[in-house]
């Protein structure tokens, strides 16, 4: 029997987070439990995709089409391929993880801070699974509120400052973004994201519309200038805001350059391919040494992730560069693969390194590296936690850190020897700074006498950080199945690219 | 068979985890056993694949575990090549990985660490088992960093001492570069042969070699000289070649069982395997063999120097470590692969024994290190001494010996090779010989003979180790006497390594030294006569036993007479200081400049806040354009009047 | 013989409103609450009136001074809501202050008769009436509470800028009689499309329309009584000239620009991209400086208008009723954000400060999130119905072609967006100043939230709204 | 010959008079208000103009509608002028600025 299983994942979470805020602050234990439960049906349902998903099937699973608003030719579109159906699985995964591990941490009016998660979840499950860019930018749009409240309300000192800078930093970049979908709505005669692959469009038509979506996808990935309000964002924002900001929100701008970029645009792709290739370098490489000097453990991990991120934009536009020096398409489809897995793989790890962070914040109340010294004396089950997701962080083989790295190095192999070489400089950068930062926190003597106090993970963090610990070492040692599910979208998504709209 | 493979590798993984996760509820007993068991059976099974490899002569096993991913028409899997060199290296790893475990029951008693120690090194053991056993390059790579990863744990395993996180951290960055090239190398390989398996890649050896890539601007290189100096950069990373040996003395600050096993052993021969793997590829190009001579040739000279101004027992022989990897590097450059891991095999046996005996010597002086405060010990510690003068004559390479078997063999191919740079690498070869000797020696006679410098309260307590610290001696001191004697011809000369190493006859020199061999007992009569090799390793000795027993004063004064050279060595080529204060500083400093000046002030400062303040400013001002006065509303009315009639009449 | 039924809402206003005046001079004070259920209950038949002679087809009537037709319909319904909302809003606050009498609701309806009149008018003469009764109510009101004499001076500000401006509008009109000989939209229309198109006078004449039309909507540089005019007057009269004027604004501006003079778009499409324009920029970068909510609202009020005028400024029939759209939901919009300061008021205490915001989401979480959809549905963020306002005005420009327009109110939406962030961050993320309860009557309470969650549903729904604007344009 | 343009430019310089009066007068409200009668009375004079050249009564009608709208505007000017200066002891145009910014 046809069950909307899109709809589901979508509303469920959403009509949990008004139920949440009907429980109120008051009854806090209860809400905490409805939204635990809601965060966990809800990722059975995911997991529900991910059973019902055939591989080989081309095109998009579980559509659903309802009509919306008929002025604009607009659908309720919702539909799922090999690009979005990981990321919702990875958005359901982290939900229920960060619910728990804001358990007890989170007094002040807990009700809205699960509220806000689960709302942000079915929106963000929700720009996943639209097929009408209208929907699509109706979720978009509408995530950035619950971000905003969950950053200024459980935030840090400057709180207030980071978060409004993130909402207008997303905001100038999704307007844009919104004046190129009316334009294309106005030609294509609606909203359908599929009509606009195929919406044969104009050289400098195709430039101004890249450009349009470049800058909306640029600032979510973030890419280098406009990252600038990542670093405050993570600073401020509570934990499970971290986490959720790290994991899935950044994940936004690669969906959108693959669903949007590259399909409808394909020759403006190409010919700005260089930019982008050099925008992603510059990312790797400049944030690197700038993720070295910093005091503040969450700003490493944020330009961590810049540099990270960098890898999944330049996987995604290196294919022309592929193609065209080595002919066959084997080192686009390693880039393309390497982008994909490196945005789940990234989900998980600076995921967990923001949880560690937070938990050594809910004890000792500061993020300075300063602060801390030799935790492993007073925590070693945490340390091993800590040094396991460090390592992942460094592209261990054998974690998932690895993987994506290793598909975009070969990929970019195949466009020219000198772009692997300046990828590959993460190697040894992202080791230098995230190892730097486990010497000067985790080993050594105890530093100071609130080091001393510490005590190890309780059961709630040993809990969330063994699931991550598993997830991200499962994905190391047998990524088949994720590289199996996103095969021929990505092998289908690589041919219409390569065909010119002109 | 299959199964037996597995067995091998998973044995002791298992074990780790056990030991790792459970270590508490075993206990320490419990741990110790199931880790010894766990490398016991995987010694065991490599025995029985040792028997049916070499002695039943069995077919060549090259199967798939499971499949990793498929991209495009690239298979990445998870499987085996078990063929003789296969065989020999993980009896060796075995053997000396369980000698080692058996060692640190004594080394480590009164550890707090110690589950978690054991469960390191058989972690250890799994990872270089997966290394040496790979069918392709994504296990090999795998394993390559997951060795480097445990030894980074291992070395910082004394959390607690800056000295040790530093080391550890520096070992797995200097590593990291070397993986670094590592991965270009593979990238290239999968770039022109579209596969990461050995079969596949070796198969396609000449078209690489056909192939060109232009990495510096016009000048067209053969893809075979990149890919293998690029994989020769990890060998250099992971075996301490010069530029990227600045590691491996460091990594003395970890538990003297780890220096055995890890960097005297297995670890650090990853590289000479790795190349020994890849002869099919190295052969077909004349400039990366070159180049692993040369580089080969430099360690095995400069840093064989070191080994003299170091006081620390165990930096000596960690330089004694370095001296010998470039031997063997020497050997692969000279195409002489089997001689290079026949080397690799006798180094890991009296290696293991001289490290083993050092910690033997710190634990009776209560963890001291320094030689200066050592002296006369052989009364006390006889067996230690003897096991120790064991390791130093193989080392050596006294006659009969197997160091000397596999360093003679070595020294005579790369005097017949023809490659680049054979020459230099030659007197390289030759004049090691000489400093190999004067720093064994010297170690020998500060610290077993000679006045006792020992304080008298260590000297109350000094006696010989227990027996579960001197049987591993006893166990590795067997086949550093032995092995060199009956193994030389089956493996040198004989057609042991055929299945797993190419050699191309215009570089076969192994062949041309197997013509005047007819055994190993001429052998032995043979050098004293055709190589200088064994007059100057005696000549080495004998310069040490002036310097160190007879004339006690006369290194002070020769270190006085020549001091810019004895700085020089002391403060190890400046290395160190480049890394440490150029590329470290500079590192940091550019990052500051990067974000204070780029991220900060002009993106952050100039452009956001830039122009969030610009706006702000504007609506001050405009602001005040709201005068309150209601002439001033009717005037802006009135003026936009006369603008618009203005506006239509102009454009009309 | 004069058919009366296309005026029948208008005619049963008038005599609505006689039947209040006459009752509410007999009633004691305490029985005022009696004028305000009347005057409601007058709301209800005249809305019951239009609904019943709703036509489809356009009827004039008055020898053609009168229309009616669908269009006009819609907006007199939109009309009776936000008069109604300002009534029920205002009850509270004006019995608080002593000021509840009745001359506030007659005025008001006074004022709902003129927009009715102006948005069925089909002459030029008519328009004049019904700005005139409008506009005259509407200086009144604002001089309503006599001890205030910021009210009087914003009265006397709001009095002299209307009256130039009508008296410019009217300077325009005798052009335009001069010209074509004629009054009535429809023959203007003809005339003026001749072959020769518009002459020197008419031009001139053009612009001094433009100018009244301007001016009533407030657009730049025509916009300097708003902000005094908003923080000055009593916070109810206020909600009543932020919101149903403006869709007087809307129907001025329809019937004497577009039907009135549609050929000549082409040269008041240039006036009205420089008053557009001006309006954005001017609009949102004040009111970032505001301290003040009514006045950072008028401000905002003033970019928004900047918005109404792309729908005109693009011309064709859908963008027109994109404009209508806009104006709607703006309506509402205004409605809901005057409301929620009329809620916060207390006796002598009046919330248009916006520290007065501060941790309203600790005193009352539910009217915090109502002003959160209310202040982000007005920075245009969807899911709320300001968004799809902007997506059908910037759809319509982008139509015509003015792409770089589009672009450019973007970017004005983006600067807006702070000043309503900081609305929201006052709200959620400081502590309250005070911590009195909020004190407004249950009904207030039902009204204002329905109004809040309109913007909601609209937002997830607007369909219905948006089929019903473009069918009636 | 008077034409009509002589009335038109004769309305147009009353209607400028009256403009003008608003935005240079500094000082008192109720030369405001008369300038606001001026102006209407100058967009009447142009009707009458156009009515007498067009030989249509329309624009003399549309004249007494205007008078009667000046009359009631007359009127609640000098109300609110009331209430101002009974709030403000003052009816100087310049200290009418407490609202500005």
């Amino acid at each position: 029997m046809y069950v909307p299983l899109l709809s589901i994942s979508i509303w469920l979470p959403i009509a949990g987070a008004v139920a949440v805020l009907l429980l109120g602050s008051r009854r806090a234990e209860l809400a905490r439990w409805v939204a635990l439960g809601v965060s966990l049906m809800t990722f059975v349902v995911a997991i529900h995709l991910y059973i019902g998903f055939y591989p080989d099937h081309a095109g998009m699973h579980f559509v659903e089409r309802m009509p919306w608003i008929g002025a604009f030719n607009s659908f309720y579109e919702l539909g799922v391929d090999g690009i979005s159906m990981p990321l919702i699985l990875l958005t359901a995964f982290l939900t229920p993880i960060v619910v728990i591990a804001g358990w007890e941490v989170i007094q002040t009016r807990p009700a809205q801070y699960f509220a806000a998660f689960l709302l942000l979840e079915g929106l963000m499950i929700g720009v996943f699974c639209a097929l009408d860019a209208l929907l699509f930018y109706v979720f978009w749009e509408a995530m950035l509120v619950p971000m905003f409240i969950i950053i200024g309300v459980w935030g840090g000192e400057r709180r207030i400052y980071a978060t409004v800078k993130f909402f207008l930093y997303t905001f100038l970049g999704s307007v844009f973004m919104l004046v190129a979908l009316i334009y294309m709505y106005l030609q294509a005669g609606s909203y359908s994201i599929l009509a606009f692959h195929e919406l044969p469009l104009g050289m400098n038509e195709q430039i101004l519309i890249f450009l349009a979506f470049l800058i909306a996808f640029a600032v979510k990935v973030p890419m280098w200038p406009v990252h600038t309000w990542l670093p405050d964002a993570h600073v401020e924002a509570p934990t499970g805001g971290s986490v959720i900001l790290a994991a899935v929100l950044l994940k936004m701008g690669g969906y959108g350059f693959l669903r949007f970029s590259l399909p409808i645009t394909p020759d403006a792709s190409q010919s700005l391919a260089w930019l982008m290739i050099g925008l992603s370098l510059i990312a790797i490489v400049y944030i690197a040494f700038v993720a070295l000097v910093q005091k503040d453990m969450k700003k490493l991990i944020a330009y961590s992730s810049i540099a990270h991120m960098g890898f999944v934009t330049l996987g995604f536009f290196v294919i022309f560069a592929t193609i065209a020096n080595s002919q066959d398409e084997a080192g686009a489809m390693l880039a393309l693969q390497g982008g994909m897995v490196q945005m789940i793989s990234h989900g998980l790890i600076s995921g967990a390194l923001f949880l560690c962070v937070g938990v050594m914040y809910d004890r000792l109340h500061s993020r300075e590296i300063g602060a801390y010294g030799g935790v492993a004396n007073t925590m070693p089950k945490f340390a091993a936690f800590v040094v396991l997701f460090a390592l992942a962080n460094a592209g261990l083989p054998g974690t998932s850190g690895f993987v994506g790295e290793f598909f975009v190095i070969l990929g970019s192999f195949h466009a020219s020897f000198w772009l692997a070489f300046t990828a590959a400089t993460i190697l040894v950068f992202g080791a230098a700074y995230t190892l730097w930062m486990v010497k000067r926190v985790i080993f050594g003597e105890v530093g100071n006498d609130g080091v001393a106090a510490l005590e190890d993970v309780g059961r709630r963090e040993f809990l969330i950080l063994g699931i991550l610990a598993v997830s991200v070492l499962a994905l190391g040692v047998w990524p088949d199945p994720l590289v199996e599910a996103m095969d021929t979208t990505l092998r289908e998504l690589l041919a219409h690219v390569m065909e010119s709209k002109l | 068979m299959e199964s037996i493979y597995l067995g091998i590798v998973i044995a002791p993984l298992a074990a780790a985890i056990v030991a790792g996760l459970f270590g508490r509820t075993i206990g320490r007993a419990g741990a110790h056993w199931v880790t010894i068991v766990g490398v016991a059976i995987s010694f065991a099974l490599s025995l029985v694949v040792l028997k049916d490899i070499v002695i039943d002569g069995a077919a060549v096993f090259n199967g798939t575990v499971y499949q990793w991913a498929v991209i495009g028409d690239i298979r990445m899997e998870i499987g085996f090549l078990v063929d003789h060199l296969t065989a020999l290296m993980i009896t060796v790893v075995n053997f000396v990985s369980l000698a080692v475990h058996v060692y640190t029951i004594g080394y480590m008693r009164d550890d707090p660490g110690y589950q978690r120690f054991f469960s390191y090194i058989s972690l250890f053991t799994f990872a270089m088992l997966m290394l040496v056993m790979s069918n392709n390059f994504l296990q090999l790579f795998f394993g390559w960093e997951a060795v480097g990863v445990v030894s980074y744990l291992l070395i910082g395993f004394w959390f607690k001492r800056p000295t040790a996180i530093f080391a550890n951290l520096k070992a797995f960055l200097v590593n990291r570069v070397g993986d670094f090239g590592f991965l270009l190398g593979i990238a290239a390989i999968v770039l022109h042969t579209g596969s990461l398996d050995y079969a596949t890649v070796f198969g396609r050896a000449e078209l690489l070699d056909a192939e060109s890539i232009e990495v510096l601007a016009g000048r067209q290189w053969s893809v075979l000289t990149v890919a293998c100096i690029c994989l020769f950069i990890g060998a250099m990373g992971k075996s301490a070649q010069v530029p990227l040996h600045v590691w491996l003395p460091d990594s003395m600050e970890g538990p003297t069982p780890i220096s055995a096993l890890i960097h005297a052993a297995t670890m650090v021969t990853a590289g000479i395997f790795m190349v020994a793997r890849m002869s099919p590829l190295f052969e077909y190009s004349e400039a990366a063999l070159s180049v692993v001579l040369i580089i080969g040739a430099t360690t095995a000279f400069l840093t064989g120097l070191l080994g003299i101004v170091q006081n620390d027992i165990k930096r000596v022989v960690a330089y004694s470590t370095l001296s010998q990897l470039g031997y063997m590097t020497v050997a692969l450059g000279a195409s002489a692969y089997a001689a290079g891991i026949f080397h690799l095999m006798t180094h890991a046996f009296f290696k293991a024994l001289l490290f083993l005996a050092a910690g033997s010597v710190i634990i009776a002086l209560h963890h001291e290190q320094d030689m200066r405060r050592m002296g006369g010990l052989r009364k006390y510690m006889p067996i230690t001494y003897w096991t120790a003068l064991i390791g130093t004559l193989a080392l050596v390479g006294f006659p009969g010996m197997s160091g000397f078997f596999s360093k003679d063999a070595l020294i005579e191919a790369v005097h017949a090779s023809t490659t680049f740079g054979a020459g230099f690498a030659y007197w390289c070869v030759l004049l090691g010989v000489f400093v190999t000797a004067l720093y064994s020696f010297r170690l020998l006679f500060l610290v077993f003979h000679g006045e006792e410098r020992l304080d008298s309260e260590a000297r109350a307590h000094l006696h010989e180790s227990p027996a579960v610290v001197w049987a591993p001696l006893v166990a590795l001191a067997v086949p550093s006497v032995f092995i060199g004697w009956f193994t030389i011809e089956p493996l040198l000369f004989g057609e042991f390594f055929a299945d797993s190493m190419l050699v191309l006859e215009e570089h076969d020199v192994l062949h041309e030294v197997g013509e005047e061999f007819e055994g190993s007992a001429a052998f032995v009569l043979h050098a004293f006569t055709a190589s200088a090799a064994i007059w100057l390793a005696l000549a080495g000795a004998i310069v040490a036993w002036v310097l160190y027993l007879l004339r006690p004063e006369l290194p002070g004064r020769i270190a006085r007479r020549f001091a810019p050279a004895h700085r020089l060595l002391v403060n190890k080529y400046y290395f160190d200081w480049f890394n440490e204060n150029v590329l470290a500083g500079a590192t940091r400093g550019l990052g500051r400049l990067l974000w204070s000046v780029g991220d900060r002030t002009v993106i952050d400062g100039a452009i956001v806040n830039g122009s969030a303040r610009g706006v702000a400013a504007l609506s001050a001002i405009v602001r005040r354009v709201q005068s309150g006065y209601l002439y001033h509303y009717a005037f802006a009315m009135v003026i936009g009047l006369a603008a618009l009639i203005g506006w239509l009449i102009l454009r009309g | 013989m004069i058919d009366y039924y296309p005026a029948a809402a208008e005619i049963f206003l008038a005599t609505a409103i006689c039947v209040v005046l006459l009752v509410d001079v007999f009633l004691r004070d305490e029985q005022r609450m009696i004028t305000y259920w009347l005057s409601l209950a007058a709301l209800l038949g005249t809305a019951a009136c239009s609904a019943l002679f709703f036509v489809d087809e356009p009827v004039t009537t008055f020898f053609g001074s009168f229309v009616a037709d669908a269009a006009s319909g819609v907006l007199k319904l939109v009309a009776y809501v936000a008069v109604a909302l300002v009534f029920v809003y205002s009850r509270d606050y004006l019995a608080r202050r002593n000021l509840f009498k009745g001359e506030f609701f007659i005025l008001g309806l006074f004022g709902l008769l003129g927009i009715m009149v102006m948005v069925s008018a089909h002459s030029l003469l008519t328009i004049y009436l019904g700005l005139e009764l409008l506009s005259l109510s509407l200086y009144a009101l604002v001089a309503f509470n006599r001890e205030s004499a910021t009210a009087a001076e914003s009265a006397m500000k709001f009095f002299v800028l209307g009256a130039i401006a009508s008296g410019t509008l009217l300077y325009g009109i005798s052009l335009l009689y001069g010209v074509t000989g004629t009054l009535e939209i429809g023959t203007l229309a003809e005339r003026l499309s001749g072959p020769d198109g518009m002459g020197i006078p008419a031009l001139v004449g053009l612009a001094f329309i433009v100018v009244g039309v301007a001016f009533k909507f407030g657009a730049v540089p025509f916009h300097m009584w708003v902000p005094d005019v908003y923080q000055g007057a009593p916070t109810p009269v206020t909600l009543y000239i932020g919101s149903a004027p403006k869709i007087a604004a809307f129907a001025l501006a329809w019937r004497v620009l577009v039907e009135g003079l549609g050929d000549a778009h082409a040269s008041w499409q240039g006036m009205l991209i420089v008053l557009s324009i001006l309006s954005l920029a001017i609009g949102n970068i004040v009111a970032i400086a505001q301290t003040n909510l009514k006045r950072m609202l008028a401000y905002s009020t003033i970019s928004h208008v900047g918005f109404i005028l792309m729908g005109f400024i693009a011309g064709s029939d859908d963008a027109l009723s994109a404009a209508l759209f806009y104006t709607v939901s703006y309506v509402i919009m205004a409605a809901a954000a005057f409301g929620m300061i009329l809620l916060l008021s207390r006796e002598g205490f009046e919330a248009e400060q916006l520290e007065d915001f501060k941790g309203l989401n600790a005193r009352s979480p539910w009217f915090a999130f109502v002003m959160l959809m209310i202040m982000f549905s007005m920075a245009g963020v969807p899911p709320f119905i300001g968004f799809y306002a902007k997506l059908l005005v910037l759809g319509s420009l982008i139509d015509a072609g003015l792409v770089w327009f589009a672009v450019l109110g973007v970017l004005m939406a983006v600067v807006g967006a702070f000043y309503y962030l900081r609305v929201v961050w006052y709200m959620y993320f400081d502590d309250p100043l005070d911590e009195a309860p909020i004190a407004a009557p249950g009904g207030m309470r039902v009204v204002l939230s329905v109004n809040g969650l309109g913007l909601l549903v609209l937002g997830v729904f607007p369909g219905y709204l948006l089929e019903l604007c473009m069918r009636v344009l | 010959m008077v034409t009509v343009a002589h009335y038109l430019v004769l309305a147009a310089v009353l209607f400028s008079v009256s403009v003008a009066g608003i935005f240079i007068n500094r000082r008192n409200v109720i030369v405001l208000l008369m300038c606001i009668e001026l102006m209407l009375l100058a967009v009447n004079f142009n009707f009458i103009a156009f009515s007498r050249l067009l030989g249509d009564t329309l624009g003399q009608v549309f004249v007494f509608f205007i008078l009667t709208v000046a009359a009631a505007e007359a009127a609640i000017g000098l109300a609110i002028l009331v209430v101002l200066f009974r709030n403000t002891r003052s009816i100087n145009v310049d200290e009418m600025d407490t609202l500005k910014g």
